[in-house]
């Protein structure tokens, strides 16, 4: 096998230095008849040149790839800025593990700070961890660090929340034997914030929201009292948008596959996960922190160790271990590689390009936006027409667009939810709009 | 360690984005007042040189697999092919939404159907789910799928689960997040499950236990059967925690052992990068009456088609915004149709063979606690080190050597811990290197014990002082310790 | 601009620190009236986004790329391990110059060192360069060798030699002043040795030819005295064939493109140099040594650049700098990943398939092999049809196969040349039979 | 540093290639006795991971751009973008074959058509080709030019080529290439072509002349039009020399100077990576009277279509395989899409600044023989140095302090010249950093001039013994040296 690096002669001598004849008694301690019960897998192996092969023909058998996407949702096509790459098949970052030994992983710990220190910028708040698996896990942990914080056993959820995240805060939240109180939203799409209940441990909103829309943040939390107020955000819309520490968020968490991540059919992403000082006991997963060495020199470790599974077990804060480091370096060097301005800048586009679209599908026929609200870069058109046939009309014209049943199961019928990125060119958007009014 | 917020940033870098090529937009206006950004987040703008000699320079600080021999034990850093990097980032994986409709994605569908089929066979279970993504998250779903079954059972009532004392830390985290009670067993003297401690705890508040098989001494659960026939008789069910797979793999099948929830780590077994820290994968396989739980979406296939399947009601719910980390599972996949069965059968040979040697060797040097047939990985001692030498300052002096250290400080139960997994892809000339210079070390303890305890000298940095990055936080970039970036 | 690191603002401190007002004082020694007459290129700058979208279309435009490819002559669709592109995209090794300062150029030494050697070990040569631009540089340099070394002014050169080595040759030869004289090839393809006249420098053949023919070299080189013979060589081949040292040539080069290079329209290649070590004083060329250092570790440095340009100037051995550093890198990798076993495998997976397929073409009716004569893994096919006829057949059926104007222009009428490769498949294969019958 | 050969070859490798699917041929039979290798090669057979590590681990003792700042004279080692590294590796232009039908390469033949006509334009020149694939390929090229049409004029008895002393080895070197013979005209105390010494030479046996552009000591030619003119009267041709195009690319034209030959290296003005020596390119510009004679094939487009075009008689025949460096002209093209007008007077912008600023700074500690305006480049003098300290030990020196020396005793016209060409792409603090380590190395050679004349001490190896590799060579591995690999 073209991995392994023992010639059959060298298992021979390795045999021969621990007194075994045979290899099969190394597996003497396993049960005869497990071994018995063994039954091969019916795969023959292939070369190298056979796998890419069989491997790039299911890649192709992918056409969605190659379409156009108005696609969103939590996941956006935005451009990655080709260094990202190159930095990232650095094989001392790909293939290193958790940087158990600092000594010898200060590149990934200097970027797990670097990248903490991004997302408290991003996000306005004053810590933020080195990752969690995904937007939807990162939330359903801020669900059990608010309670953890607060006790009540209840956390109040709108409904415009994205729904892959809620249900993985539902199944989160059961488990843990923690109540969700639905939140419904109002007509313009927000979120009813006079529909909170007062006895829960936190409220959790996403901004923007399932439907595109930006929530109206100031002077909640002040109004919530001592609920903490989770919010859910965009981060490459906050290059643009007033961040949720603004608005005295205590917990932000964030899907952040818009900073430098391909969609990569969902995975790996990346959870960002941000709070206050005063909780940093309570936080979930890693993080890294500024130290200095036996001379004095500055480097960097992990640090609040004590709240993790690996020291603290079955009273850790999380049971996090493997988290999504890569990915954050991703957005490190993504966000260095834009930088302040071309991240506004890039924010920017989606905004003007997304308005835009809207503002040609106000124009159109039998078309309207179910919501009046600001919005950043997604937005809901509702139609006359079943929105699946607008869905399909797009499709035969090369957009790709989100099947309506999820809206729909959201309570928003005969409906279409359009994201733009700055990767839409105006003459693809002019198409779209000449497909959603029936032209081709 | 210089940061990127150490450079300066300049005006006017731009040229990744396009002009604008449609009317601008007035942020106040479309957004309202109160919603636009009011200060630019502190990001300096840099050439691309600026930013690509930074993280070059960055990397070359760190350790990875192809710089050497990487033995942590229970983490399986072992080789990982550049093939699974190049088919990751095929366009046509990379450039997929996840909500694009199942016939414009069959190709990663059914990759992901074909993977779940694989790793069904391999576990001898009944039924797979990618959706976790990682080992612990698949202990989470694990944790889950006990409390739906024991809940549709009508026994919310058994809410511990046990636990050997050797276990990893993920796994009563994992429990205790699933909200199980977390009772600890303790291990005999020949390091697996005492049958008799075990016994006494097996009663009606039992949901199940949780076994790392082999245990994280690298040790094999000879009695695995009467261990898991002891939970199954009182109503419990069994958890397998696979992070060894890759010691048994091709030969032997937890679903033939009483398994009712196995989780792989496709990152370790399987050959995926780990990424310092990941991302990884964490499949689940399931026995039986298991299966109406699993989360959703599945991935179905019928007369040659794959597609999403949302309704099954008894379903615990999803752990995952989509399908798990599908672009770990092309690697994974891809790594799995080089090896076939009989390289599934290498792995295991190699990684056994690997651990018995060096455990062997070393065992001559260090103390081995439990002295005995191992599996993918041993556990040595370092408490009888002369001069105050530490497992910690012999781990440090590694890095002088150029190697990797190996786990230390775990498994709790031993004292001093030095957990030692070589990994199959590591050779016998790298094997003897890495024992020659443990040996090496044990005689610098004895003879210049100052050599050791202030290792490394050849690292970055010299040893991090963790005292001080504990009681004095510093978890972001201080801006304001110094004149703002210009 | 993206990739220039000073702001406007560094720019002023700058002009100030040298007492400039205004930038254009910089070019104030290039004459007025050259300045005046600059007219821009009309080009507005892109964004990278855009460039990496415009380049991709412009890769989108050859369909050959997605084709079966029986195309040869010299260029092959080897398969690349995959590891290759790793190890060649590292930064420190694409991005480093010549190693003028061996001591932090180690890295592109070594493998330097280590390429050399191999292409003596593949070669059966006991020197070897660190690289020429191409094949057919390489066989021109090793022309002018060769007359320098015998001084003749002849050269004789086999007509079976591939035409755009012949091209090259025929240019550099012309310049130099020194007479080509062409050699006939015999009935089975090969070079007609009994016209070879006696007076020249050297000989040139090729082996195996245009034709794909094996050269039969044993036995030449005694007939041809001091005249030098000089072998261009298929260095994949040469996994299997007896090499050119074998039979005492003075001089072999190559196209090393089979080695691990994309095919890439034909550049960058790589041109293989080895020859005798009686001969190094007229190396062309960089070479790479082993020395000491200071402390008296082993180490590599350049070596012999007493024939190099940048020393010897117009008596250098050649005006050659920049090389295929990095193609002979490619090489080195490639060679190192499939060892010993993998080279012959993969020559032997070529040479089995090119016989398979030639055993269904002599089965064919109206096609039969052009010469009697054996081959490694290339042929020449004769046709009753008219041999565009054929290629546009196999054309449509989704095959690469060259214009048989080129086979025409060297006296083969008629005739197809197919190569074949380990990437073509059995099925592939068959499929190409049946096209090449007429069928479907 | 130990090589591939130094590694142990094992059986059983295998798992790149597919198992034969189609009956083995017996090769004696198939081929003939005689024919089939005797002895197979002496390659080592290595695991992926052995191979990659050994390389990775040899990169490590490389410096590249990515590092840091890479000053070589004449060099332009500026930064490489990423994208034209990835735009190269694009299966549709990576995996094309040279012989495939135009019809089916349009996007390869329209990508070359475009640079060549973007060339074009940059040179204010009547055509273009892109077949050279170096500088000095372009040189011969241009020199056969010269000859060819010195031979259709019917003057083949001008046979001389002048050359400034300060010309680049090449120059000459292409020239003798070629058949002719080389005359040196000297240059004056303003580091410029001595007008009297040029006209001196011109008779009826000067073929023309080759003049760089600026000039090696980053000094333009003020009087560049009366030298071309001078050459022009006496009959005789002018070959330009690009390499240094960075220093006026956007804002004056050879076109508009005299030129009749102009090679670009599209490896220095154009970003292309210099690949540790290689691959580059070199297109050629020439004017209206040369054209005739550019190499087949040409590349031409007519009504939207484009092709290879054989059929020019006049043809000075080819200089390449194909079309020169495609991959490389790929990389070319991408940047100069990015540039854009306005980006190419940047580039010219900053590269002479960056000289200026630096040269400025430098001259105070280290002499500067030619003191005036410079392009991109200029050139100090170590000659004063105290204590013995040579430009050899200073850039030694450098080395130490973690960045690349420039270019050092050359041109020939200095004495122990340092040729510094910071690059377009550095930026202001990374030449104060050049610039302080340079002074310091000053100082040192005052105070401790045997830490400069010991240097390196802080490299992979310490200074390298030449004479020995020249005295003695070894220029490939020694397998008899020691024990047969196993
Ligand atoms: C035995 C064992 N179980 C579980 C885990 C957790 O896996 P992950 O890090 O993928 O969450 C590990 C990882 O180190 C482990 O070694
Ligand atoms: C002035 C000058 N001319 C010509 C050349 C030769 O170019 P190349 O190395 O691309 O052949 C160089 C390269 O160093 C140079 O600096």
């Amino acid at each position: 096998m073209r991995y392994l690096s023992n010639a059959a002669s060298d298992r021979d001598r390795m045999l021969n230095a621990i007194g075994r004849h045979d290899v099969e008694e190394l597996f003497s301690d396993i049960p005869a008849e497990v071994l018995a019960k063994y039954e091969p897998i019916g795969l023959e192996p292939k070369s190298e040149l056979e796998v890419f092969d069989a491997v790039r023909r299911l890649a192709d058998g992918n056409p969605a790839a190659g379409l156009v996407s108005l696609l969103g949702g939590g996941i956006y096509d935005h451009y990655v800025p080709r260094v990202v790459a190159h930095i990232l098949g650095r094989s001392e970052f790909y293939t290193a593990y958790t940087p158990y030994q600092p000594e010898i992983s200060q590149g990934t710990l200097t970027a797990m700070f670097e990248f903490q220190t991004l997302v408290c910028e991003l996000t306005g708040m004053e810590i933020a961890n080195a990752s969690m698996y995904d937007g939807a896990t990162a939330l359903a942990e801020a669900v059990l660090m608010a309670d953890r914080i607060r006790g009540r056993g209840r956390i109040a959820m709108a409904t415009n929340v994205l729904p892959q995240f809620r249900r993985v805060v539902a199944t989160y939240a059961w488990a843990a034997g923690i109540e969700l109180v639905e939140v419904p939203f109002d007509a313009s799409g927000r979120c009813a914030w006079d529909r909170v209940p007062h006895d829960v441990s936190g409220v959790v909103v996403q901004s923007p929201n399932a439907f595109g829309v930006i929530e109206s943040l100031a002077g909640r939390k002040a109004a919530l009292g001592d609920t903490l107020l989770v919010v859910a955000t965009y981060p490459l819309a906050l290059g643009l948008l007033e961040p949720p520490g603004a608005f005295e968020a205590d917990i932000v968490v964030g899907e952040g596959q818009s900073l430098g991540l391909p969609m990569g059919f969902g995975g790996p992403l990346l959870g960002l996960f941000a709070t206050k000082m005063e909780f940093l006991r309570q936080l979930p997963g890693r993080i890294a922190g500024r130290t200095v060495d036996a001379d004095g020199k500055p480097g960097f470790t992990m640090a609040a160790q004590t709240r993790e599974q690996h020291i603290r077990r079955e009273r850790a804060t999380s049971n996090i271990c493997t988290n999504s480091a890569l990915c954050a370096l991703a957005a490190t060097v993504y966000l260095a590689s834009v930088g302040a301005d071309g991240l506004h800048q890039v924010a920017e586009l989606c905004c003007a390009k997304a308005h835009y679209l809207a503002d040609a599908v106000r124009k159109t026929k039998g078309m309207k936006l179910a919501f009046d609200a600001p919005f950043f870069n997604e937005f809901v058109v509702e139609t006359k027409e079943p929105a699946r046939a607008v869905q399909r009309r797009l499709a035969d014209a090369g957009f790709l667009v989100e099947d309506p049943a999820e809206l729909e199961a959201q309570g928003v019928r005969n409906a279409l939810r359009l994201a733009v990125t700055e990767q839409r060119s105006r003459d693809e958007l002019d198409r779209a709009v000449s497909a959603l009014g029936g032209k081709r | 360690m210089k940061t990127l917020f150490d450079h300066a940033s300049r005006e006017g870098v731009g040229g990744l984005f396009p002009a604008c090529d449609v009317p601008a937009v007035a942020l106040h206006d479309v957004l309202g007042a109160g919603l636009v950004r009011a200060r630019a987040p502190r990001i300096p703008n840099l050439s691309e040189g600026e930013v690509a000699r930074h993280y070059t320079a960055l990397s070359k600080l760190n350790y990875g697999v192809d710089d050497g021999i990487y033995p942590l034990g229970s983490c399986t850093m072992k080789y990982n092919p550049k093939l699974n990097e190049d088919v990751a980032r095929l366009p046509g994986f990379a450039g997929v939404h996840p909500h694009a409709d199942a016939d414009l994605t069959q190709g990663a569908l059914g990759l992901l159907h074909e993977l779940s089929e694989l790793l069904r066979a391999i576990s001898g279970m009944a039924a797979v789910t990618l959706q976790p993504v990682a080992g612990a998250h698949g202990e989470l779903l694990g944790m889950f799928l006990f409390k739906r079954v024991l809940e549709q059972r009508g026994e919310p009532s058994r809410t511990r689960i046990l636990l050997p004392d050797s276990a990893h830390g993920t796994n009563p985290a994992s429990a205790a997040m699933a909200g199980f009670s977390v009772t600890e067993i303790r291990s005999n003297d020949r390091g697996t499950v005492d049958l008799d401690a075990l016994r006494a705890e097996l009663d009606s508040t039992v949901a199940g236990i949780m076994l790392t098989v082999p245990n994280t001494l690298g040790i094999f659960e000879e009695n695995i059967l009467d261990v898991t026939r002891a939970v199954h008789d009182a109503g419990g069910l069994c958890y397998f925690d696979g992070a060894n797979l890759n010691s048994f793999i091709g030969r032997a099948r937890p679903g033939d052992m009483g398994a009712d929830v196995f989780h792989f780590n496709l990152h370790k077994t399987l050959s995926t990068p780990h990424g310092g820290g990941g991302p990884g994968a964490g499949a689940v396989a399931v026995s039986a009456p298991l299966v109406d739980y699993l989360p959703v979406p599945w991935i179905v296939e019928s007369s040659g088609a794959v597609r999403l399947d949302w309704d099954h009601p008894k379903s615990v719910g999803s752990v995952h915004s989509f399908y798990g980390n599908f672009l770990v599972a092309v690697r994974a996949y891809a790594y799995l149709l080089q090896l076939g069965d009989s390289g599934l059968r290498e792995v295991s040979e190699n990684a056994v063979l690997n651990a018995n040697y060096l455990q062997e060797r070393l065992k001559k040097t260090y103390p081995l606690p439990y002295d005995r047939l191992c599996k993918h990985e041993f556990v040595l001692s370092g408490e009888s080190l002369p001069n105050h030498v530490s497992t910690l300052d012999v781990a440090k002096r590694l890095i002088d050597y150029g190697v990797h250290p190996p786990t230390i400080y775990f498994p709790l139960i031993v004292h001093e811990a030095l957990m030692i997994e070589p990994t199959e892809t590591e050779g016998l000339a790298s094997l003897d290197r890495f024992a020659e210079i443990l040996e090496t070390i044990a005689r610098e303890a004895q003879e210049n014990p100052d050599l050791v305890r202030g290792a490394p000298m050849r690292a970055p940095v010299r040893r991090l002082d963790q005292t001080k990055a504990a009681r004095n936080p510093v978890l972001s970039y201080p801006f304001d310790e110094q004149a703002p970036t210009t």
